[in-house]
């Protein structure tokens, strides 16, 4: 079982990812994108930091991940912060008032949260955005956290040689091949973070 | 840069933007920029907003005639639904507020929570999509066209509505007349460089030049050599003028013309650009009934330029001649 | 660049000026923008010009309550004696001329030969130097402090006295109250590109920046590493009160307050710079009585600003505030 | 004696040197002023070739030189339009309306236009203008028009150390060392055309 513990490492080790790696998210912003995704979610996870901070330390699971993504809606902008705060909303709502949830509902809730980026971005696998790698990398949760991380990993690699559709990279055409997307490659950092939060517990 | 760090250059300019207009509301907390008399006016409240980096676009419109409130996101990302909520307050008489929403995936998913939030509140909220860039396909395949110049047209065109006392429906309906009547071609002769990364968005060397951009600082379509301000009006106008023959509509009737600079193309090249494309234009038998020229929907300091053209029937252009009185745009009084 | 060629870069941009602006009659052949109602008002003639590539000066400037006509000249070349002489022969209602010169040599030297050649041809003809730039000494040592920022204060302030009917002397006695009651200082993030020249007119490596610069592409007095937006306003507005220090006068009177881009800089980071202006002001005990933020006198695509400061006693700021309709200043009407 | 053919040959040789040294003028008049002072003699001289070519075959020299300095007055703008068309209007009128004039006569003419030059613009010879070349090479047609081509050439290499005192180049100060001044060197042409042209014809 995970407790509220365990959602705040997670989300602590996600925007410690965001940080490092912020630099290089903006950078795959640039080609084919505005150059500020790297920027947006180090705002939105540095917020997310102060909430969960403030939080009562009662706080269970769900309204801990309803919490972040209601912070990152109302703090990053751009498209990844309606995508991202609802997925975590999602999720967190999806998760109940559980102070305790198993991994399998766990990934349930995850699956209903990328459903719901899905449908608010009207994006599917394959189109070169976050759900490339949230979708596989969520999907694989049923085999392992190591697995869904791999998954996660490859899905964002995999964007490099897809043909954008949905996002600021579809304005490119053919000019979006060969670039790996931003997007994707931050929802490869949360999904690691969940990964290396739970085997460092497991 | 002329700034003082990357983090603070909104907050910043929103502090600037107060001094230099006190007839502004300018709430730097909440990052909204409003008209002081938006509440009292009974009129229909008019909020726009987007990634800063395009000014004078929105702050700039704010005033008699055209916005009620905008609301400033960080550089190139669309703002958070917060700030639209407090514009619709803010501006909200009780005869219901007119989103304009420029098409990108963020501005769209903001702009959709916060009238999702204020209708929950009680208010009357329509949106209106501005996507008028041919660069882009506007297919399935594709987030859709993007939103640039029109959205000038679109905010003076409803503001003036609006100050007349049109209801939302109108005020709405007008400014989706003048979206679907209206279409851009943007060019760029260099990239530019946000303040959080520093350096140019993309590379493009001398003497090349990339067509078919947006207002983020994102490649365009193609890249070629350089072009004479001939060859380049050409294009554009010419992709423009393809893109309103498939809107229907009298191919010879009269046009507002708007030739944008990006920011850094001198004012005296926008004019000579704007030579060629009232040439063209005469050429094709298109009246230009109204020419704006200038920089107005921009993209930090990039150099180039775009097109934006608008049918316009004598509703829309007596509509455009009503006076307006923003830090950007004004006459009439 | 967005243009043809270098050799047609004036008259292209006079052409576009035309096609855009059919309330002006521009000369495209005697490179002479004139107010249409230029001869029938009665009223005192004021013509300015210069080199082009400071649009929208001059040319943006005229129409009703500011200038009656202006010269372009090449790309930073002063305007040859002929077209002072036709703009002066095109505006005199009889009420005679105000020639408004920036104090360039080339400038100077023109417009006094024109004013010669008007004065044979029975003209009445007052000639105003406009030196407001406090990075350069004034001294028989130089050719003389230049004319910057504080040319669109003469150019406002004259013509709406002129507007309002008052006499040569005095529309003459007024600009040069303006210009004794204002000082400049400009700064330079990037250097600017001439169409002719085609290259940087000097080399700025990135990381540094130019103090004390004029609107010619010239190098300034002083090259630093970068400075913060606050850094540059604290040396730009000390140099400004310092110079008006020396003119006398109150240091605590009411100022009009320009934060002038060259070009290419942001209007983004134009407010954030003004925002600064207006602190340091504001911690010296300097009232801003009026704002103007934005590009009004340029250099091509060079980044960064000015800021000019004027001493306005209410006179100043009635006539800074009566009408205005011109491409560039428009408010009132 | 010198006469209407032997000044268009002059005013032909000058607009030549123009020509070919206008992108070497614009570059000095970029570290110290405003990288047009090859583009406006170009555009002057041109107008000089056109205005000659319609000249009445018998307009005399003193003419010709009012007509060139006219022509230059009103298409070089500048500084340097005003002046050098002092220079050539002034000198012309001295000549008078003779068809044929003295080196000697000549000589104070171009005394009399330099003069003109100094009076019109202020500066005196080590303000960094054309002056540092126009005023040693002329006073040197007492010896030779070879002398007055080296005296203005070397009137202008003199410019380099020289700090500014008048024109743009006065407004960078000290800066303005170490550049050679592009009106003093534009002036050595107008001299090395004029001794060259003697030479050839004399
Ligand atoms: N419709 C969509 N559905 C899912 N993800 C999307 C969609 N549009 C964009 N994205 C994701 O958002 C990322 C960009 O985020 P960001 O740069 O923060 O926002 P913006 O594009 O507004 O600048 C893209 O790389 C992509 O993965
Ligand atoms: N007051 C003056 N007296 C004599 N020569 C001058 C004066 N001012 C400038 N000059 C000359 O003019 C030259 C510049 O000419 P040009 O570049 O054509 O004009 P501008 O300075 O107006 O751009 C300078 O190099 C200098 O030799
Ligand atoms: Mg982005
Ligand atoms: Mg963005
Ligand atoms: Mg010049
Ligand atoms: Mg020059």
């Amino acid at each position: 079982m995970r407790d509220a513990e365990f959602f705040r490492d997670w989300l602590e080790a996600a925007a410690a990812a965001v940080e490092r790696e912020a630099d290089r998210l903006t950078e795959l912003d640039s080609p084919i994108g505005d150059a500020d995704h790297g920027t947006n979610l180090l705002r939105g996870f540095t917020a997310v930091r102060t909430a969960l901070a403030g939080a009562d330390p009662s706080t269970a699971p769900g309204a801990l991940l309803q919490l972040a993504g209601r912070t990152l809606i109302s703090t990053v902008g751009g498209a990844s912060g309606p995508l991202y705060g609802t997925l975590l909303r999602r999720t967190g709502k999806e998760l109940g008032e559980d102070p305790e949830v198993s991994d399998t509902a766990l990934h349930r809730a995850l699956e209903a949260g990328v459903g719901a980026v899905a449908q608010l971005g009207g994006a599917a696998p394959g189109d070169k955005t976050m759900l490339d790698a949230l979708t596989p990398g969520v999907a694989a949760l049923g085999t392992s956290y190591r697995a869904a991380r791999d998954a996660a990993e490859a899905g964002a690699l995999a964007t490099v040689p897809i043909l954008a559709r949905k996002g600021r990279a579809s304005y490119l055409g053919e000019r979006s091949i060969g670039h790996q997307d931003p997007g994707a490659t931050s929802s490869a950092l949360l999904l690691t973070a969940l990964a290396d939060t739970a085997e460092g517990t497991s | 840069m002329l700034i003082n760090s990357a983090d603070t250059v909104v907050a910043d300019a929103l502090h600037g933007m107060a001094a230099a207009h006190p007839e502004l509301d300018v709430d730097v907390e909440r990052r909204v920029v409003l008209r002081r008399d938006a509440k009292t006016g009974g009129r229909v409240g008019l909020v726009s907003g987007g990634g800063s980096g395009h000014e004078p676009l929105h702050g700039g419109f704010v005033g008699y005639g055209m916005l009620s409130a905008a609301c400033p996101g960080e550089v190139f990302t669309s703002p958070v639904p917060n700030q639209m909520l407090h514009a619709a307050a803010g501006v909200d008489s009780g005869q219901g507020v007119l989103f304009i929403v420029k098409n990108y995936t963020g501005d769209v998913l903001n702009f959709q929570m916060a009238a999702e939030l204020a209708e929950e509140d009680g208010l009357s909220v329509e949106r209106v999509l501005v996507n008028d860039d041919v660069a882009v396909t506007d297919s399935l395949y594709t987030a859709g066209r993007r939103g640039t110049g029109a959205t000038l047209f679109v905010e003076k065109i409803a503001g003036a509505a609006a100050e007349e006392g049109a209801p939302l429906d109108r005020v709405a309906a007008l400014a989706r007349q003048v979206n679907e009547s209206s279409r851009s071609f943007g060019v760029a002769l260099s990239a530019c460089t946000t303040p959080a990364k520093g350096s140019p968005t993309f590379q493009l060397p001398e003497g090349e030049l990339e067509l078919g951009i947006g207002i983020h600082g994102e490649p365009g379509r193609e890249r070629r050599a350089m072009m004479t301000a001939r060859e380049i009006a050409d294009v554009a106008v010419g992709a423009v003028l393809d893109g309103l023959a498939e809107t229907g509509g009298p191919a010879d009737g009269p046009v507002l013309a708007l030739v944008n600079g990006m920011g850094a193309t001198p004012l005296l090249e926008l004019y000579g650009f704007h030579a060629e494309v009232a040439r063209i234009l005469a050429a094709r038998g298109v009246p230009v009934a109204r020419a704006l020229v200038g920089n107005y929907v921009t993209s930090l300091d990039m150099a180039g330029c775009s097109v934006t053209l608008c049918r316009a029937d004598e509703e829309l252009l007596r509509l455009w001649d009503a006076p307006v009185q923003t830090p950007a745009l004004r006459w009439g009084r």
